[in-house]
């Protein structure tokens, strides 16, 4: 079947280019770039090139502060846990936020095991961090701040750069979950303040299960794998060159295409919002108005519940997201949408819409008459919906 | 990830609506565990003549409704009574492990329309409609089993479902 | 440069059929198995069928007991830092071997900051463990035995099977590193009696970069990350698709070639050490003469050095690896060697050669002739030969 | 991972050998340590007129003894006494971070050599030729800093190298 994707969040497809790049890798060069012959100088070098790419994207100073991972959720974990257990001596204390990714909120969680304690502070009905309660949050044994770039969910982007100039002021570590942003809207480490940043590539059209965590030269933190010597000693295990290399030119075009993008996204953003009040009632849109991911849609609908709206479009061949995937297969409300003064039956019936640069304005009018379908069936099925 | 019969249901869901002056009405479930569903019983001579549903909550959830009306329609009182939450698992073919909730959902809303029938047969007041109020375990965290995905509660030293050995977070 | 590759330890090429499977994922399936749309079912399906091949490769009996990860090392970290944070109220007690890979070795290091201990057992002069010793080691506290399937620089295999009958008498979690064994011999992890395994794709023609961890229902194990209910709840984030689907089809093949491969191997492994007293002398095989990986071959050459053999063959068009991949980089003499009561020199000239599908007859006749002329040059550079 | 420079001379190491009757000889290293490194040297009026020398260790180690032999070839004993590790490295355009060392080993062996000569020279004692031996440090842990891959001492605060805080194991 032919699928209008508005998952890019969750399902993005993989650039021509990058394809090409990965199916080079795939037929010709498995190399491995620890092996001291040629098939490994090889790797080696496609390799570096590939964080090369990755720190222009980011303007990292030097590139060997990226290390490659397998995803979002390893650079996260790494860098929470690898910084809490590399500082433990100065102090147990994090600070975080209360609509953080489930891999910010469990690891810290894990930590609670090794008597670590966590400060999180609450956001506004956008979503918005206040750095003020941050700054109030922090006390001597505050070794770490972790506060995302941008909300899976909802969409709103944080004020990251003043959240850091609170940091690097009371000397406390800062990471930034950017996994949302990384290749979506510029994210530049040394103006954001950050002593790690996370990221993975199929945000910005590079294969999924990929990712990349910087780690400012001089911090303290531990690996998360132990064994060989890799990524300069801090991420032992044989890479995957495959994916490796996808990321490395995924970033390369983020780079130079990114503010196309942008536009493109803004655009079909824009007139979806404008033309929803004709097609449907009873709606709420999540996120700040102004600071949110120009490609992100995040509605609750009243009276109906996600998965259903999810697996009724896809009958109709359109593909939404109903927060984040990862966090599909958990039957919770959304702690973010309650985060924001949410209705648990609001935070139930909620669709994120993440655009992508092969949706067309047409795409755009077909999904708001399947939607309005969809919400009308599902409404009369609801004992909660009163006409 | 729902098998052909669940995705039929949920897409033409059957007998959904309510019924004017029903005989019985039981609804269970509140929007904070993310689902809530109402039975609507028209009752002639002890036998299920009408039945219909609403239900907030997922695929499987609005499935397990229309297929339980299939099922109940027609049935005696009785024979309702032994319409268990596999039951209609098994003619849905199956639902995944972490949707097997929502098959107790609707077994549970029709025992509890068929005791509001009852209970009026035997002239004790009506059961307050439940509330979708704010209820603990959905406010606490959720936990689930490694092993088998079921749901298990904060403090469990064993999943229930699988016998397996828990460590909580 | 046509290369000669005699180091499929660490550069396996992909199997054509495995190459077709992957690109076929990377140019028409992105979707993330989490999704709740087709694209997303799609994905899980193939993803499930991954699982299943990897399962029946190792005779896994249910195959949601397979993880998934990004290798070798972090099925290491994760089988054995897991399982030691969850049973740390039962003990804090582990058993090893001393020639173990980094990863076991530095995940029981790292292991030792949270107050661990370790009892690492030697190994006789072939590299071989003595079930024994394990046995003699266990107290009331051992919550873990950790032993290596295959060495991975002197290609001995262990007693894994007797080991895992004595894990199961008394009770004590049992985890066999088979990273260099899986897809290569035959390996049952219900008649070896092993409570988790570790493998990885790249040793049976995957791609490199992935690889899974066996973890027998009922195990008591933290997962590696925390986020997403990913994996059964065992491994956050999202799953790396492309490589997956690859280890997935190089299963199916391992398990149907396994036989003529080892066939292969085997014969150019006795070709190989028959015609090698003609080329050379002041050598030693390592590793036992029978119980060993049959595409694998140590050879210590006396008074010279294993690096600058890798690199003067690798002028020549062949590839060699000098001990592990993962250990290059790293400059010193090898504890494996070191255990096995090898001198310091000697520990520092060793060259090992991993055949693979590829090799003929002709590539080992050239090898040897090569192989000849490399080593009679760099003794004559070497100030510890003495004509 | 090597230059082109380091290749060539790895490949055709220039001045191999050893040199009979030398004027003087300068051993250092030891199998133990990876490498080990021999400089023969035949002295004419304070000028090395002929240099020969043996290497037992990486492709590194072979190239910086080449490069070392050919730049003290023909220079006068103050001249050679000048030539520092960090030239050899530069005269071969660069060595990777991690066998940075082996390039120390080079010009080591050179000063040894001189100082051999010159001891003879004021009628010292010859010291003894290093053996072989084992040494403490290969034998316990050798640790790398995550930074710049230097070796770095067990129980160091931090690298010397790059001065980054370390967390040891
Ligand atoms: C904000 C955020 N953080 C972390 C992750 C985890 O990344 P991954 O799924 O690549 O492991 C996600 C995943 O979508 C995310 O949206
Ligand atoms: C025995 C053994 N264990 C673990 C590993 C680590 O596996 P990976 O490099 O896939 O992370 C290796 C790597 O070669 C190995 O040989
Ligand atoms: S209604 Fe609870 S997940 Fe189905
Ligand atoms: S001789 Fe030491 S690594 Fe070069």
């Amino acid at each position: 079947m032919n699928i209008i994707n508005f998952d890019h969040l969750s399902a993005n497809p993989i650039l021509p280019e990058v394809q090409e790049a990965m199916i080079d890798v795939i037929r010709n060069n498995y190399g491995n770039p620890s092996s001291q012959h040629s098939l490994g100088d090889a790797a080696a070098t496609a390799l570096e090139a590939a964080r090369d790419s990755v720190s222009a994207l980011i303007n990292c100073p030097v590139s060997k502060e990226i290390v490659f991972t397998s995803g979002g959720t390893e650079s996260v974990n790494h860098a929470i846990k690898g910084v809490a257990f590399a500082k433990a001596d100065k102090g147990k204390h994090i600070i975080t936020s209360n609509i953080e990714h489930n891999a910010v909120i469990r690891s810290l969680k894990r930590l609670k095991l090794f008597d670590y304690n966590v400060t999180s502070v609450s956001v506004d009905k956008y979503g918005m961090v206040d750095p003020a309660e941050i700054e109030a949050a922090i006390k001597d044994d505050t070794i770490l701040i972790s506060i995302m770039h941008s909300n899976n969910e909802i969409g709103t982007i944080q004020p990251i750069k003043e959240i850091g100039e609170i940091a690097k002021a009371r000397k406390v570590l800062f990471h930034s979950d950017a996994v949302d942003s990384v290749g979506v809207v510029p994210v530049d480490v040394q103006e954001l303040g950050v002593d790690l940043l996370s990221f993975a590539s199929n945000p910005f059209y590079g294969p999924a299960g990929v990712g990349g965590l910087y780690i400012k030269r001089g911090t303290a933190i531990w690996p998360m794998f132990d064994g060989g010597v890799q990524e300069n000693n801090k991420r032992a295990g044989t890479e995957n060159m495959i994916g490796i290399v996808g990321m490395g030119k995924a970033a390369e075009f983020a780079k130079r295409d990114m503010e196309k993008r942008i536009a493109h996204s803004k655009m079909l953003k824009e007139k979806f919002l404008r033309e929803l009040p004709d097609y449907l009632d009873e709606y709420i849109i999540n996120g700040h108005p102004e600071k949110s991911l120009p490609n992100h849609i995040s509605i609750s609908l009243k009276y109906i519940e996600g998965e259903s709206v999810v697996l009724m479009l896809d009958e109709e061949g359109i593909a939404v997201s109903t927060r984040s995937a990862c966090a599909a297969g958990a039957l919770r409300a959304s702690h973010v949408l309650l985060s924001i003064g949410h209705e648990f039956a609001d935070a139930q019936g909620t669709m994120v819409i993440t655009f992508g640069m092969e949706n067309t304005e047409e795409d755009v009018e077909r999904f708001l008459a399947v939607l309005k379908e969809t919400v009308v069936s599902l409404r009369e099925i609801s004992p909660l919906y009163k006409k | 990830m729902y098998s052909k019969t669940v995705m039929d249901h949920f897409k033409k869901p059957r007998n959904v609506g309510t019924i004017e002056n029903a005989d019985a009405i039981g609804e269970v479930g509140n929007p904070l565990c993310g689902d809530m569903m109402t039975i609507y019983l028209k009752i002639e001579d002890e036998r299920i003549t009408d039945i219909k549903f609403q239900t907030f909550g997922c695929g499987a959830a609005i499935a397990v409704s229309s297929m339980l009306t299939e099922m109940a329609k027609g049935k005696t009182i009785e024979e309702a009574k032994k319409i268990t939450n596999k039951d209609v698992a098994e003619a849905l073919e199956g639902l995944p492990k972490n949707k097997l909730h929502c098959s107790n959902l609707g077994a549970d809303a029709l025992q509890v329309a068929i005791k509001d029938y009852e209970d009026q047969k035997a002239g004790k007041p009506r059961q307050e409609r439940q509330q979708a109020e704010k209820h603990e375990h959905a406010e606490k965290d959720v936990c689930y089993c490694p092993y088998c995905d079921s749901e298990v509660g904060e403090g469990e030293a064993f999943c229930k479902s699988c016998k397996n050995a828990l460590v909580h977070l």
